[in-house]
């Protein structure tokens, strides 16, 4: 199993809205958003099933989340996570002096991490901040 | 409620006649009073000082959504301009576009006690009265456009003014309006396509109606519901060279009208910023253009039912804005700076783009001189009211700039000879060279008080000290007798009231803000007969073509006009 | 019979519909359903009425536990945080109303706040080429009536904003678009398929980040100058083909979000987009939108512009409003170690910003204005939870295209539950005595 | 030339505020007068004493007036800001806004500056023996009036946003550059000595960029016109001059359209 390299870009998802409308320390919010879409090719690289949990890691940071196949696809080199903490937890903070974050377009790894588990919202962000 | 007792100072008022003559001024229970009528006033000295009733402005861009994008789309007309709040005063910025503190304080300063926003998209009124709202001290009123509104263009293609009247008395109910507003007749309309319409004649696209039809048909429905402003027009092509022609045409269509209202108003037009509507010649090269506001103010002269305001250029960079989208799209081309454009579904449009009077240029000179000459000409000084078209022409601050070279042919041969680098060219192509007219104080009473109150159908109420008026004065640190000798005593006293009284209360006091007022909100709320086809077409156009609901398109409660003055009109026959 | 409310406001996204029809229980207490709102929103105001919903406020104590406190006592914690502050950052602003952001900016002016709004981490890219460019624009219901040539600019309605093509873009019959949908043509530039993508006339998937690129082609192409074989991944035949269908049009209108926003270039992107915009109404009618995501971070703008003259990034603390983003903004505020105190209301920076930024947040002393528990709540000192803005209590809000509207309130809060506005009100009551004592 | 020096006795706990560290404004000030002068740390009012020792005294004039800081103040901003005359030298690094809307004289910093550095300059020296940050010798936010003149040198790299709405005046990056150089340039001339990313010359309008060398990606609205040999910076070279932004407005001259230049090394 190889780790791969890919650009990661993040945003809105329906059900990034929904579950986040109903309650952001719900598991529900964790299920929509705390994923890694990948098409086909990418599960082919990474050597792995569809639904596995990965770690995808930047310059800036860590964070374990499932990889499912890419919903609205295919996409090519490029990895997508729904905003939200999971993504932030790996984005390029650079501003560029403009005050926005570079949160599309950060180049990252990923390598299977099976026996990680994804956490929720809030967990993530406490063990990352506190 | 304080009683003031105002003694010594030079008074000046067209209405009572006083010209500078030395009277007692009372104010008691919030409105003026007989001297004789206040018991234990406050007595405020005002030897050597000049005594006026607060101003009124007819026509200002100052609140509302375009406004709100010329500040938020020039930080640069902020930098360094910060002004910290003292006491009750909150922190000012912009110099241009003020903010709405800042906006208040200049007025104060400047001795206003009125001011008319001159613009008010329908489907914005929310947001314009949300601006007047939190705009302290000054009262307000807003006047909606009509000009290019669907249902005007429909009923009046059919010349169906009762349909309209029962239409604009609906809208100004729904919005919180003061009275109407025509901006580029049947112009922006055509915007929406990216086109215009430059004469009077010329046909909107679709709609299949003129220019000439909406304004003669605005000024019917005016009078028939009998408002108490009569229909304010920015005509077509403002500020073309050779433009004047439109304007004497728009002008000549009130010559079948009569006023009618119960407010005292004798004219059916007003005709807003004349300056940027008196040009001759083809372009805007000094061998071309020509001024032509003689032509157009002796056309005024004239007849007895028109008014207009000045829109005096003041040589600043400011920012236009004005519901003329075809035009600042034009005014983009010529600069090349940034331009905004918003149009409005079914009633209007608008642009902002920044512009640089620069006093280095011909066109600029003679723009300055055009707007001074249309306040020179006037016969009768109460149908010519002195503005910059704030801040269009020039920013709101500069009021009394204009009012030094109205009133000094000192300053204007300074600025002709030494500001402007075309000053012989500027007196060659325009009249400011022949005019040695300096308005008087009097007159500026005329100009800035009496007279747009009385078009605003405010003349019972402001515009002068008579007894029974809102007891708003403002009182000027400058000495008739012995001031005359420089100009710039006259900027600085109009720009720094010694004191001003608002609705009985002083708002300024030594020279300083101390009180906050009791800020009102006016609208005209028209009755008229039961309209069902007007009803029906209203509830048509919101279910298919609005994008917000009839329901909630009412500006209602008390965040957007929590202290309203409601003027009301009995049309129903 | 349940009472159905009707023209109710849906305070989710910048789109701000205005259809909605709730039904209540008998008593009006309970939300039975929401009509004509899409998923997002008609959850938002069922998730409301949740049992497990705080209705008062916590502290954390030492040990990291929650302990509920009176409103008095957040009040007094949060005036003191502001006043004590040399240089609070108050952010958020945009889930709420223009009156409680009225009475927020008295706050910020009083204690000499850095005001920021949701806009720094979304549209912020778009005010700042706004200020070097301008933009001309329309109202949505201009789109709807007019519009033929519609472009999707790296953003995706069909998740983002689900209503806004049956309302607005794509679907509605307008007074000259009576046809609807066959009324015109729809272009969708993203790297990936979305599902507005598949819904598209044409879909240029261009490769990330070069947004600039290809818009710069388009004003190439829109002049008829030459181009190089293939930019951003699209063939020049293709962009050629694309400028002249625009310039064709009666109306064309580009709406563009995060895509671009967020990307390599963020302001320029959106500035070199407005120049294409312009370039085209020199040959035909042309506008261009962006699809704001909050439902009132527009209100934000708009209030603190005619305050303070800035939509955004505002730094009050020297008692005049100055503006610089990339100096005055949240982000880089945070990152830099320039604040000492964090406020936030209406928003969730826990969850929005770079986890570097949530990190400083943790670090201070804070404290978290929300009817939810958020990841910022979480990392926060203090939680107030408020009523729900559009929901339990009215106020204007301002549509992405800047048209304000008056949200409704279709329920009471819960027992003894402050609406922001109300919170605000007592803060800054609280900060007047406490700088009056000073 | 009387000579004030500064050097800092503690790193602020926020960041200062010092736009009075002007040879304009120490002209004809006693060490004691500067120490007094005021500073600012988020809402607080602190005096330039509590954060440096101060040495020497201003001339009668800013002309006549040099300031030595002598140690790090990464944490200050607005040094010589709107200065008109005179001289700064800093031995350290500064934070953002140094020489801000600068008109005149000359300001030295041995190390490196953050963002907004030249911000609106129209005249003067900026020399960063170091690395500059963004937008250096750009607009202010809204404002069409970038660096109108004076010159910019910058030995090492250089951030994104050089010489935005740039309408004169001459910036030289002896390093690397980050992408958007001379975006809406108007007028004057970049010189970038090391490489550059993409973005050069977009919406470019008028004025000379030169990149001595590579550019990652170039904007699809240049040309390629022809080669040319030329002295830049004292020194001969062989360049390929591309003209555009062709997407972009131009103005003409006798009937010639005037595109922006810019020219690739050799």
């Amino acid at each position: 199993m190889a780790a791969i390299q890919i650009n990661l870009i993040s945003g809105r998802t329906i059900q990034q809205g929904v579950s986040m409308e109903n309650g952001k320390e719900k598991l529900a919010y964790r299920d929509a958003c705390g994923i890694l879409e990948l098409d086909d090719a990418e599960f082919k690289r990474l050597g792995c099933f569809k639904n596995t949990n990965v770690r995808v890691t930047s310059e800036f940071g860590s964070v374990v989340v499932k990889a499912i196949g890419a919903t609205q696809g295919p996409h090519p080199g490029l990895g997508w996570i729904p905003m939200g903490p999971w993504a932030n937890a790996v984005v390029d903070p650079n501003t560029y002096s403009t005050g926005m974050p570079t949160f599309k377009g950060t180049p990252v790894t990923v390598d299977v991490a099976e026996d990680e588990v994804v956490l929720d919202s809030i967990a993530l962000i406490t063990e990352e901040c506190l | 409620m304080t009683e003031y007792l105002i003694k010594n100072g030079f008074v000046y008022d067209p209405i009572l006649g006083i010209n500078g003559d030395k009277v007692d001024v009372a104010v008691k229970d919030g409105k003026m009073v007989d001297a004789g009528d206040v018991a234990k006033p406050t007595i405020i000295d005002a030897a050597g000082m000049t005594v006026m009733a607060a101003g009124v402005d007819v026509h200002a861009h100052v609140a509302g959504p375009k406004v709100n994008v010329g500040r938020n789309f020039r930080p640069e007309d902020k930098l360094f301009r910060g002004v910290a709040g003292t006491g009750k005063k909150r922190m000012e910025g912009g110099f241009s576009v003020p903010t709405v503190l800042r906006t208040a304080y200049l007025y104060a300063r400047m001795g206003f006690g009125f001011s008319m926003e001159a613009a008010m998209p329908p489907l914005y009124a929310r947001h314009t009265h949300e601006e007047i709202r939190d705009t302290p001290i000054i009262d307000q009123g807003a006047l909606p456009v009509f000009g290019n509104n669907w249902f005007v263009l429909e009923y009046l293609k059919e010349n169906e003014v009762e349909n309209t009247a029962a239409y604009i008395a609906w809208l100004l109910n729904q919005t919180k309006g003061f009275g109407v507003k025509c901006v580029n007749p049947g112009g922006t309309e055509s915007w929406g396509w990216g086109m215009n319409c430059e004469t009077v004649d010329d046909v909107v696209p679709y709609f299949d109606v003129t220019p000439r039809q909406i304004v003669s048909g605005l000024i019917a429905a005016d009078e028939y519901l009998g408002l108490p402003h009569c229909m304010h027009v920015h005509g077509n092509s403002l500020g073309e060279p050779g433009n004047y022609e439109i304007t004497l045409d728009t002008l000549k269509i009130a010559e079948d009208y009569k006023p009618n209202n119960d407010f005292g108003r004798e004219v059916v037009l007003h005709n807003t910023h004349l300056q940027f509507h008196c040009y001759g010649g083809e372009s805007y090269a000094s061998k071309s253009f020509e001024s032509k506001s003689k032509e157009v103010v002796e056309y005024v002269n004239s007849v007895d039912n028109i008014s207009y305001d000045l829109g005096v250029v003041t040589l600043d960079e400011t920012t236009t804005m004005t519901a003329d989208g075809p035009f600042e799209h034009h005014l983009s081309h010529m600069n090349n700076l940034k331009w905004a454009n918003t149009d409005v579904e079914l009633e209007t449009g608008s642009g902002i783009v920044p512009f640089i009077y620069n006093p280095k240029t011909f066109i600029a000179g003679a723009q300055w001189a055009v707007g001074l000459e249309c306040g020179l000409f006037i016969k009768d000084p109460m149908r010519a009211y002195i503005t910059t078209d704030a801040p269009n022409a020039g920013p709101l601050c500069r009021y009394p700039r204009v009012y030094k070279w109205l009133m000094s042919v000192k300053a204007r041969d300074d600025m002709l000879d030494n500001t402007l680098k075309y000053g012989d060219k500027v007196r060659e192509r325009c009249y400011i060279g022949e005019l040695d007219r300096e308005i008087s104080l009097y007159e500026l009473a005329m100009m800035t008080r009496a007279g747009p109150a009385k078009t605003l159908g405010l003349g019972h109420m402001f515009g002068s000290l008579k007894p029974g008026l809102e007891g708003d004065v403002a009182i000027y640190p400058y000495n008739p007798e012995t001031d005359t000798d420089d100009p710039e005593k006259i900027e600085y006293a109009f720009g720094n009231s010694a004191y001003l009284i608002k609705g009985g209360r002083m708002i300024v006091k030594e020279g300083e803000i101390v009180d906050m007022g009791n800020k009102r909100t006016f609208w005209v709320d028209a009755k008229v007969n039961e309209n069902p086809m007007v009803e029906r077409d209203i509830a048509e156009k919101f279910r298919r073509y609005y994008t917000v609901t009839q329901n909630n398109y009412t500006v209602e409660g008390p965040h957007y006009v929590p202290n309203p003055y409601v003027i009301e009109v009995d049309a129903t026959r | 019979m349940a009472k159905i409310v009707t023209d109710v406001v849906c305070p989710f996204c910048g789109t701000l519909c205005d259809d909605l029809e709730v039904a209540l229980s008998d008593d009006g207490k309970e939300i039975l359903e929401v009509y004509n709102a899409c998923t997002i929103g008609a959850t938002k105001f069922l998730h409301s009425q949740a049992k497990d919903r705080l209705t008062r406020p916590q502290m954390k104590q030492e040990d990291g536990s929650w302990k509920e406190v009176t409103y008095d006592e957040a009040v007094e914690y949060t005036a003191n945080l502001l006043v004590d502050a040399k240089k609070p950052l108050m952010y958020g602003w945009s889930s709420t109303s223009c009156p409680a952001q009225g009475v927020g900016s008295e706050i910020g002016e009083e204690v000499g706040a850095c005001m920021d709004n949701t806009a720094t981490v979304c549209h912020g890219s778009t005010l700042i080429a706004v200020q070097d460019v301008g933009v001309p624009s329309a109202t949505l219901g201009e789109i709807a009536n007019r519009a033929d040539r519609v472009v999707f600019w790296g953003c995706n309605p069909a998740h983002a904003h689900p209503r806004h093509m049956s309302r607005y873009s794509i679907f509605p019959r307008g007074f000259f678009t009576g046809k609807g949908s066959k009324s015109r043509k729809m272009f969708v530039v993203d790297p990936r398929r979305t599902d507005t993508a598949k819904m598209a006339d044409v879909h240029l998937q261009l490769e990330q980040g070069h947004d600039y690129e290809l818009l710069s082609a388009i004003r190439v192409a829109i002049r008829g100058e030459a181009l190089p074989d293939v930019v951003a991944g699209i063939p020049k035949d293709q962009i050629y083909e694309v400028a002249d269908t625009l310039k064709s049009g009666r109306f064309s209108v580009i709406f563009f979000g995060m895509g671009v926003t967020h990307s390599l270039g963020k302001n320029h992107n959106i500035d070199i987009a407005i120049a294409v915009t312009r370039d085209l109404n020199d040959y035909t009618k042309a506008a261009i939108v962006p699809m704001r995501g909050h439902y009132n971070v527009t209100g934000s703008g708009q209030v603190w512009g005619w305050q303070f003259g800035f939509p955004f990034c505002l730094d009050l603390t020297r008692g005049f409003a100055r503006y610089n983003p990339g100096d005055s903004s949240s982000n880089d505020l945070l990152i830099r170690d320039e604040v000492d105190a964090v406020f936030v209301l209406g928003s969730d920076p826990g969850a929005h910003f770079p986890v570097g930024s949530v990190k400083k947040i943790a670090q201070l002393p804070s404290v978290c204005i929300d009817p939810h528990i958020t990841p910022t709540s979480a990392v926060s000192k203090l939680h107030v939870p408020v009523a729900f803005v559009g929901v339990e209590v009215g106020g204007c809000a301002y549509r992405m295209d800047n048209v304000p509207i008056e949200t409704r309130k279709v329920v009471e809060p819960p027992e003894g539950m402050l609406t922001d506005e109300e919170f605000l009100q007592k803060v800054l009551t609280r900060v007047r005595e406490l700088k009056g004592a000073a | 030339m009387a000579k004030v020096t500064l050097t800092p006795t503690q790193t602020p706990t926020l960041f200062l505020e010092a736009e009075n560290i002007t040879p304009d404004v120490f002209a004809g000030k006693s060490a004691a007068e500067i120490a007094a002068l005021h500073a600012f740390i988020g809402k607080t009012t602190v005096t330039l004493g509590e954060y440096f020792t101060i040495e020497g005294a201003g001339g009668e004039t800013a002309a006549d007036t040099t300031i030595v800081i002598n140690g790090d103040v990464s944490r200050v901003k607005y040094i010589g800001m709107k200065m008109t005359a005179g001289e700064v030298i800093v031995n350290g690094s500064a934070d953002m806004y140094v020489g801000g809307w600068m008109s005149g004289g000359k300001i030295t910093v041995n190390g490196d500056i953050d963002a907004f550095a030249g911000l609106g300059m129209t005249g003067g020296e900026l020399i960063v023996n170091g690395n500059a940050g963004n937008y250096l010798g750009a607009a202010y936010r809204g404002d069409w009036r970038g660096m109108q003149g004076g010159e910019i040198r910058v030995s090492g790299n250089a951030g994104s946003d050089v010489g935005t709405f740039m309408r004169g005046g001459t910036i030289i990056v002896g390093g690397n550059i980050d992408v958007h150089v001379g975006t809406h340039m108007e007028g004057g001339t970049i010189i970038v000595k090391g490489d550059a990313k993409t973005r050069v010359g977009g919406q470019m309008v008028k004025g000379t960029i030169y990149v001595y060398g590579d550019i990652d990606v170039m904007m699809p609205g240049f040309q390629y016109r022809n080669d040319v040999d030329l002295e830049v910076d004292g020194e001969e070279g062989h360049f390929a001059l591309y003209e555009g932004d062709m997407g972009e407005r131009h103005s003409k001259r006798k009937g010639e359209v005037i595109y922006g230049q810019l020219y690739m090394k050799y």
